[in-house]
């Protein structure tokens, strides 16, 4: 049984039909990136499995039980965790305050300190910075706070969105490679990327999505040796 | 530099400065005749300073609410007065069943307490129940129609209490430990304005900790700055909205009966003007930040109190006091002038472009 | 939906001209009233109504006449003439334009008789010339403005009486009272921006000044106001030895409790006039109550007790302000003027001419009210001018008369 | 089984709920207050409505929620939920025995309970109230089963009795006016509420005409275009007409009401482009008003006697001074932000309103007293004028007013100021941006704004005769932002709707003496939950409103910073 | 040839940090120039700095020569300097030729006046306003998409319809802050594609602010970097992949490398 199943949902804003029956699966373990070109509705799914969104058709199935009707703090709860778009850390608040508020729905207090300890380890940037208010850290730094603070929900599935975008090149790289490490430990990650080349380079499978539909499913080096995704999404003429 | 300088300022610039300048010359001036006219002792000035501090701590607790629900909701809670009102129209026949059968000059601590904690219960219940019936479903609204269903929850509550107790006034028993002063060198210290200006400034600082410190708190603290992201760290937005009214109603609650203790009538009409003042103290201060509050309550309560005969009645004005609260706002656009977002606030406008 | 408009319209047209063919009874009276006659139909009710200030912040004042006049009707078996009496009326908002608006919907009632109001002379300013030309006779129970009963003034219009004291008479007994027997030389006034309030510490001062005694201050605060430091602060600079504040609770309570406290007026002697003669002053004013002035009508014996008694039973709470007793005289005024001058005719139709009505209320002399006694002047002025003073104290009420003229 | 049992649990909460809210309308005194106060003359009364309304409306709530839809099980629904309300009354009742109540409640009297149990003695009458309880929700529930077309015209039928019954005062006063055509009506209504031929009528009619139409297709009256275009403009100019003529159909009384609600749509309108289009919030629009009503005051009153103007020479100065007044407020403000700009402007407001109530001015302005004798507006020349001055006439002023107004209104709204407002509104950075000077700009609409208000004010001091600062309250400013919010941010003819909901409707409340404000605050709160975007809302944020969510947002810096 | 845009020394500080400091930046008549760096290098602030909406504390900014330090946004707006945002920020409830129109305001002159009289100069102004206006959507290929709500269009349309807003203004100088941001790369190729040919078309002077290095290489004549609020590095496209500051700080080994094929191949 896949930890992820997504079936043909269909999300709406107001009346745009802005997802279209997409579907997807997510094995325990993998990373999957979703690439696509904008307003093509990657966003849009993960805020629809994320629960900020609600489809009007479809369901979304989490290691075997339905997320339906949930409310997003409720999903969080199941064990899926995001880290959105454009970051959005709680820029007034420090850094471990930020990272508290991660923790937010733990109770273990052993527990969360360990977590803490792991996180300052796997990104030890943050921790020279612990007692700095988040909207003074650089962009990179954001990243990597918005990354951590969604790792000490301690989910068993971590979708990201847009990692990489309005990063330093020389970030990019450290970006993708904290991604990589993330799994390796143990976390399932759900990836939409701009960065096509890196977000395939690191998948275990990739979809495509186009106009709200998935038009392509493989391996990530199969697509990323797909001529049409080459054409399209990776800049190869 | 003169160049720059010059390219800078506009017309308009020049008008609001001279505006500025012109209140700031009167207000001076009228200090500074009034006291070399001296007209007023030495002990006057303390008493005002010290009646001006309580009324500041009475305003700082009712300005929570409204900095508490700004800073979470981005609205006025223009309801919050009668929130306000509702906690001490009710404890009055509490406190008047406590003296009444002596206890509440037998264990007067006891019997305030259990005043303020009927005050803050009923406060906390108005609080959460306008939360849920007139915000909750306008969430997603536009930013003004919130606004709108405050001001007619306002009139349903004003009138439901009205309506309960009637509309007559119900005062306080009098509480003698609280009667009396103490005299400290040749100047007066009345019991009841020293204790609430303790009772306000222990109080704010509670509800400083519970914001700053508390898991809660910083929840709060998190969803007002994204509600969407605080939702995916499991945090319940409507649970911490509830939480901040409920936060809000029971200082207002609390205020309420620190305000009783200073003038001992209930009214269902008396939550407006406080409300109107306290609302006017946190956007002083600088919305949505509680330190603001507090310093922009303490400094409307000294204006309030020290204003009219410091500033008005050195120009020869006539009653003075009955232009109290002109010269309030007057003091307010001053402040504005030259701290756009109030006292403690932070200058939004130069983060955004 | 036009059609359906339509339909219904013409359905009520046919079914009303047969009813109306049917019904039409002939009067046996023909009415010689210069502006005009109320008939009443057997069992039909008569029908008079209040014009005062019953929703708002100024409330309490209405409410409670209002209910002095509930009390009337209750107390004279809710009927005139064997009619029922039915009362209702409008808020008036103690503003020109609630005035306005009250008037001109009362005024366009043919079946009114009497109107009682208004509470604020500033509704009366622009309600008079609505009800007087439609012809009502009006008693306020609580206008005290002089112009709206001085001979000449435009603003006094015919129809127009009042129990209420005009300010002319308290301020004066006032400033007798003050300057001849406590003796007192330097005084100082507050008012609360009413009408009222204003009118009355000016008299006051004006007749004060004349006496031979001092006005060190004439100051003013808001209605609504709580804090009264910085008022009293700058009146004790001017060291007074009377207070003078013919103001209404809250804020009367309020002047009372804190001057004690303020630093230079611990000794000072206060004074208010008939707004604050009432029992909430006693709980408003606390322990500092002791020895506060109010001058005010004689409103005291078994008869006033017995009053405050059924208004307690009747609507749950003791009088929630000052001018009940007024309302109730002036129902009462109006009761005995309308059996005075109606016509009854045998099968039990009441006929009220209407400017016989407002004659015979003119005409009031020596009528026994709760206020005293009340004579009405041409002008309208009812109440009785015989004014005391009293003195209250801690836990009694109401308070000892100390002076009477 | 699971479902029963919860639905069961529902329509317990629902009945307890509904008691809760008529054992909430007891305690604030309206039941007892229109205990007298009949719908149809000696059958049903308004109190007794408020006692059976809740309980109606909550078994239906039930009855809607349950998921088990048996027919049977749905009436004891109904039966349960009324009982369950019934036995809350029982309850306040036994508690009212046991404690005196009224020592807080002022309204827990013996009438309230003489009320709930129909003058019985007390055993037998609770029996009763308990028993009419559940056989309302119980006929609720029957009611619910019947065919939609019954339902429909049952309804309706109830539902206009019910309207027509409690404005039956208010329609009466208007067919009073009516002189002989009156005699027409007189018999539908009582002495208090409909008579109950009346009522019957009413029934029938409307019960017979909604059955009748029910399911039938609206009939076109005409299909060719062109002939519609005549039919539309043979409306409009009936509109016309009638809008001239409304005075003199309505009588007096609603002439008042009219002049109240047009001079609102006049600041209404005026505070349509400070806040709809410019997006101001302007909290202290009073200000202007009373600037304008007391420059007329001066500058007219015999009283004070400086000018002895007459109300058309003074009326250009009004205009002034409130112009150089929204300038004077305009500049040092402008530049605040959001909320900050509303707290300041509601200061103003306040400062204006005690300026001219204080001593220190007095002189000039009259203080508490206020001014008197204040010039009317006379219109024609020589010996054909007239001096307007009931509000029947001064409501042909109003209206020009009006006109004149809105004409500006939908000019400016068109124009590339209008333009320039909205993209200050939408984003104030990017406008100026773009070139504007947002001073200036945002200043224009403060002026524009200032000089309806103070047309407004003129024609209120003209109307009154005279002025008190008591007139000029902070309430005011909130009724006007109210009633465009009401209406409709931005949208002009939302004004107009919202004027005659906001302003008609306290007026219209008069028949609820002391408790109309009370339902004024629940009609506001209802009206904006039913319809957040405005009764009328502009064509735009029509659109903007039914996209229910906003796409995401495309920025990819934080949002709180920007915040 | 003249200098459009020359920044002398220009520093801004916000409260201890150091945004900008002491920056040089000159701007050709005619040139197409990036400023390229990591996020909260100060590339946006120096944006700010231009168009007026900060006040440098220290240094200047010329435009043609002309001192415009410190002067107000709208006033650097009717001197020609117009820009696009980073996250598109278009009048969202106006329709695409509003939008437009707001972007000629300062060529237009009807107030109060014309609003309310609609006299014959103010109908013209408006006719020929729109006119323009609709030829100015037709040049980004928007025709036929006047009517619609800006919100309501597709994002690469918004990207077009902000660009045009800003030429509405008939700029000399047109700054763009990330105008491929989201974009494939067949859009991110129209684009610049488009973009040159506003300067080869219109002649205006171009400023951009870019992350995606394929664009930034191939679009400008020339490049600043900057970094922490210093400018690390100055150039020509070649120079600065050359660049070992550039490369450790920005680029880093993989992308600079990446590049380089990218070149060759392309």
């Amino acid at each position: 049984m896949p930890m992820l199943e997504v079936n043909n949902i269909h999300t709406y804003y107001g009346n745009i039909h802005a997802l279209k029956g997409v579907s997807l699966k997510v094995e325990q373990g993998e990373i999957v990136s979703l690439i696509g070109g904008n307003g093509a509705g990657k966003t849009t799914t993960l805020r629809t499995i994320s629960g900020a969104l609600k489809p009007r058709e479809g369901n979304i199935i989490f290691e075997g039980e339905d997320l339906g009707k949930r409310k997003p703090h409720q999903i969080v709860h199941k064990g899926i965790a995001m880290v959105p778009e454009g970051r959005r850390i709680f820029a007034r608040m420090t850094v471990m305050e930020n990272l508290e508020m991660g923790a937010y729905i733990r109770k273990d207090k052993k527990k969360i300190a360990e977590d803490l300890e792991w996180v300052f380890e796997l990104l030890p940037r943050l921790k020279e910075r612990r007692k700095q208010v988040g909207g003074t850290l650089s962009g990179g730094e954001q990243q990597m706070l918005a990354t951590a603070r969604a790792l000490m929900t301690r989910p068993r599935l971590l979708l990201m969105d847009e990692p990489s975008m309005g990063l330093a090149p020389v970030l990019v790289e450290a970006i993708f490679d904290t991604i990589v490490r993330i799994n390796k430990e143990g976390t399932t990650l759900l990836l939409v990327e701009q960065n096509a080349l890196m977000a395939l380079s690191v998948a275990n499978r990739g979809y495509v999505l186009e106009t709200g539909d998935i038009v392509m499913h493989d391996t990530g080096e199969a697509l990323k040796k797909n001529e049409k995704v080459q054409k399209a999404y990776l800049g190869v003429e | 530099m003169f160049r720059t300088w010059r390219q800078r300022v506009t017309f308009s610039d020049i008008m609001v400065w001279i505006i500025g300048l012109a209140i700031g010359v009167v207000v001076v001036w009228g200090t500074i005749s009034t006291i070399q006219s001296g007209k007023y002792s030495a002990e006057s000035w303390f008493d005002l300073i010290v009646k001006g501090l309580a009324l500041g701590g009475v305003y700082a607790l009712i300005a929570m609410g409204y900095t508490l629900v700004y800073g979470i909701l981005r609205m006025i809670n223009f309801a919050h007065s009668e929130v306000f009102m509702s906690g001490p129209v009710t404890a009055v026949f509490l406190a008047n069943a406590l003296a009444a059968s002596g206890f509440l000059n037998k264990q007067p601590l006891l019997s305030i307490l259990a005043i303020a904690l009927l005050s803050m219960l009923v406060s906390m219940t108005v609080a959460i129940l306008v939360e849920r019936i007139a915000y909750r479903p306008l969430r997603n609204a536009p930013r003004l129609v919130p606004l709108i269903t405050a001001i007619g929850a306002s009139f349903f509550l004003q009138y439901t209490f009205r309506g309960f107790y009637g509309s007559g006034f119900q005062a306080y028993p009098t509480i003698d430990a609280l009667a009396g002063s103490w005299k400290i060198g040749t100047v007066q210290l009345y019991k009841t304005q020293a204790v609430v200006i303790m009772a306000a400034i222990v109080l704010m600082f509670l509800l400083y900790a519970i914001v700053m410190w508390s898991k809660l708190g910083k929840a709060m603290r998190a969803v007002s700055e994204d509600r969407e992201a605080a939702a995916l760290m499991g945090i319940d937005a409507d649970k911490i909205i509830v939480f901040t009214f409920a936060l809000g109603g029971a200082a207002a609650g609390i205020g309420g009966i620190l305000y009783i203790l200073l003038f001992p009538i209930a009214h269902f009409y008396m939550g407006f003007i406080p409300g109107l003042k306290a609302f006017t103290a946190a956007v002083l201060g600088g919305i949505g930040n509680v330190p603001g509050a507090f310093l922009g309550s303490m400094v409307l309560g000294l204006i309030e109190s020290l204003g009219p005969n410091l500033f008005l009645d050195g120009l020869g004005i006539p009653n003075a006091s009955q232009l109290k609260d002109a010269l309030a706002f007057i003091i307010l656009v001053f402040i504005l002038i030259f701290r756009p977002s109030g006292i403690l606030g932070e200058r939004t406008a130069q983060t955004k472009a | 939906m036009s059609k359906r408009l339509f339909v219904v319209l013409s359905l009520f047209v046919a079914a009303a001209m047969l009813l109306a063919s049917c019904g039409g009874a002939t009067s046996t009276y023909t009415c010689t009233d210069a502006i005009g006659c109320v008939t009443i139909a057997p069992g039909d009710p008569i029908h008079i109504v209040y014009a005062l200030v019953v929703a708002g912040p100024n409330e309490s004042l209405g409410i409670d006449s209002r209910n002095g006049i509930e009390i009337a009707i209750s107390d004279t078996g809710g009927t005139i003439l064997d009619h029922p009496v039915q009362f209702d009326g409008e808020d008036t908002g103690c503003s020109a334009e609630g005035g306005q608006a009250a008037g001109t919907k009362l005024a366009a009632d043919p079946t009114i008789v009497a109107v009682i109001g208004t509470n604020c002379s500033s509704e009366a300013r622009v309600a008079m010339p609505l009800f007087s030309a439609a012809g009502f006779v009006v008693v306020s129970p609580s206008n005290t403005a002089p112009d709206l009963t001085e001979a000449g003034n435009p603003n006094n219009y015919p129809g127009y009486l009042r129990t209420a004291h005009n300010d002319k008479v308290q301020g004066a007994v006032a400033a007798e009272f003050v300057y001849n027997e406590l003796g007192l030389r330097k005084a100082a006034t507050i008012h609360d921006g009413s009408l009222y309030a204003e009118k009355l510490q000016e008299v006051f001062a004006t007749h004060f000044v004349e006496l031979g005694g001092t006005i060190t201050a004439q100051e003013a605060v808001d209605p609504a106001q709580t804090d009264m430091s910085s008022v009293l602060t700058s009146i004790a600079a001017g060291g007074p030895e009377i207070i003078y504040f013919p103001i209404f609770m809250p804020a009367g309570g309020f002047l009372i409790r804190q001057a004690r406290n303020t630093p230079g007026l611990e000794a000072v002697k206060l004074m208010g006039a008939d707004g604050l003669f009432s029992s909430d002053v006693m709980e408003g004013g606390g322990a500092e109550i002791e020895g506060f002035l109010v001058s005010s009508p004689l409103t005291q014996g078994a008869e006033y007790d017995a009053f405050v008694a059924k208004y307690q039973e009747m609507f749950g709470s003791a009088p929630i302000s000052i001018f009940h007793a007024h309302a109730y005289d002036a129902y009462m005024m109006i009761k005995a003027a309308i059996e005075k001058v109606a016509i009854v005719q045998s099968d039990g139709t009441v006929i009220i001419p209407r400017q016989a009505l407002r004659d015979a209320v003119y005409a009031t002399a020596n009528f026994d009210g709760l206020t005293g006694n009340l004579t009405c002047t041409p002008t309208g002025d009812c109440a009785d001018p015989y004014i005391a003073v009293y003195e209250y104290h801690a836990g009694q009420y109401p308070p000892e008369v100390i002076w009477k003229p | 089984m699971q479902n029963k049992y919860t639905d069961w649990k529902q329509a317990l909460r629902s009945g307890l709920l509904g008691g809760a809210i008529i054992v909430l309308l007891s305690l604030i005194g309206i039941v007892t207050a229109f205990n007298k106060t009949f719908i149809i003359t000696k059958v049903l009364t308004f109190g007794e409505l408020l006692l059976l309304g809740p309980i109606i409306v909550f078994s239906f709530v039930a009855i809607r929620k349950a998921a088990t839809k048996s027919p049977g099980f749905l009436l004891l629904t109904g039966a349960i939920a009324g009982l369950a309300s019934g036995l809350v009354l029982i309850a306040l009742v036994g508690v009212g025995q046991l404690i005196n109540l009224r020592a807080m409640f002022v309204n827990a009297s013996d009438d309230l309970y003489a009320i709930y149990s129909y003058n019985q003695t007390l055993f037998f009458g609770m029996i009763l109230r308990l028993a009419v309880s559940g056989l309302t929700g119980l006929m609720t529930a029957g009611f619910f089963r019947l065919p939609a077309r019954i339902k429909q015209a049952l309804g309706q039928a109830l539902l206009y009795i019910i309207m027509m019954g409690l404005m039956s005062k208010l329609i009466g006063t208007v067919i009073a006016s009516w002189g002989f055509v009156s005699l027409l009506f007189e018999w539908m209504f009582a002495r208090s509420g409909l008579s109950i031929v009346g009522a019957v009528v009413i029934f029938l009619l409307v019960g017979g005409l909604t059955y009748w139409r029910y399911g039938r297709p609206k009939a076109r009256l005409v299909r060719d275009p062109k002939k519609q275009q005549l039919v539309r403009w043979g409306t409009l100019g009936g509109l016309g007409i009638l809008i001239l003529l409304l005075p003199s159909i309505l009588g007096m009384w609603f002439s008042e009401i009219l002049d109240n609600v047009g001079l609102f749509i006049l600041m209404g309108l005026g505070l349509n482009i400070v806040v709809g289009f410019a997006g101001l919030l302007d909290l202290g629009y009073v200000a202007f008003y009373a600037i304008g009503a007391y420059t007329i005051g001066v500058l007219t009153s015999p009283e004070l006697g400086f000018f002895n103007m007459t109300f058309w020479q003074a009326f250009p100065f009004a205009i002034l001074v409130a112009v150089a007044a929204g300038i004077l407020l305009g500049l040092p403000i402008l530049k605040m932000r959001g909320d900050y700009l509303a707290i300041v402007t509601l200061g103003f407001g306040e400062i204006i309103r005690l300026l001219a109530l204080s001593d220190w001015l007095k002189p000039w302005l009259g203080g508490t007293q206020g001014i008197q004798r204040i010039a009317k507006p006379v219109i024609g020349i020589g010996n054909f004028s007239i001096q307007l001055e009931s509000q029947q006439q001064l409501y042909y002023l109003i209206l020009a007013g009006i006109v004149i107004v809105a004409f500006i209104a939908i000019r400016l709204r068109d124009s590339r100021l209008g333009r320039t407002w909205m993209a200050l509104r939408e984003d104030e950075d990017v406008a100026v941006a773009m070139g504007i000077n947002h001073v200036a700009t945002k200043l224009t609409a403060f002026a524009m704004g200032a000089i309806f208000s103070g047309i407004g004010g003129t024609i209120f001091a003209a109307k009154l005769g005279s002025i008190y600062p008591s007139s000029f309250m902070f309430l005011v400013s909130i009724n006007i932002l109210s009633l465009i919010i009401v209406g409709g941010m931005g949208s002009i003819p939302g004004v107009f709707v919202g004027a005659l909901a906001l302003m008609g409707l306290p007026e219209v409340l008069r028949e609820f003496a002391e408790y109309r404000y009370l339902f004024y605050g629940a009609a506001l709160v209802a009206m904006m939950l039913a319809k957040p975007e405005g009764l009328w809302p502009e064509a735009r944020h029509k659109l903007e409103l039914h996209e229910a969510e906003a796409p995401p947002p495309q920025e990819s810096e934080p949002a709180a910073t920007s915040a | 040839m003249e200098n459009v845009l020359v920044s002398k020394k220009v520093t801004k500080r916000f409260g201890g940090l150091e945004a900008l400091g002491k920056v040089d930046i000159e701007l050709k008549k005619g040139a197409i120039q990036s400023i390229i760096g990591p996020n909260g290098a100060g590339k946006t602030t120096f944006f700010n700095c231009v168009t007026g909406f900060y006040t440098p504390e220290e240094g200047e900014i010329l435009l043609n020569g002309r001192n415009i330090t410190g002067l107000s946004p709208d006033r650097v707006a009717h001197l020609g300097v117009s820009r696009t945002y980073q996250n598109i920020r278009l009048f969202k409830n106006m329709t695409a030729v509003e939008n437009i129109l707001i972007g000629m305001h300062p060529h237009l002159k009807s107030w109060l006046f014309g609003a309310i009289f609609r006299d014959k100069r103010t109908m013209n102004e408006e006719a020929e306003a729109l006119a323009e206006a609709k030829r100015l959507l037709e040049f980004v290929a928007l025709k036929g998409r006047g009517d619609m709500l800006a919100k309501n269009l597709p994002y690469g349309e918004q990207r077009r319809l902000e660009i045009a807003r800003a030429m509405a203004n008939k700029p000399h100088l047109l700054l763009l802050d990330e105008p491929t941001a989201g974009m494939n790369p067949s859009e991110t190729q129209e684009m610049v594609h488009f973009i040159r040919r506003l300067r080869d078309v219109l002649g205006i002077t171009i400023l951009i602010i870019e992350h995606q290095m394929r664009v930034v290489m191939s679009i400008s004549e020339k490049i600043s970097v900057l970094d922490f609020g210093q400018k690390i590095a100055e150039g020509t496209p070649a120079e600065i992949q050359r660049n070992e500051h550039v490369i450790e700080a920005y680029l880093g080994r993989g992308a600079a490398s990446g590049l380089g094929e990218a070149k060759a191949k392309g």
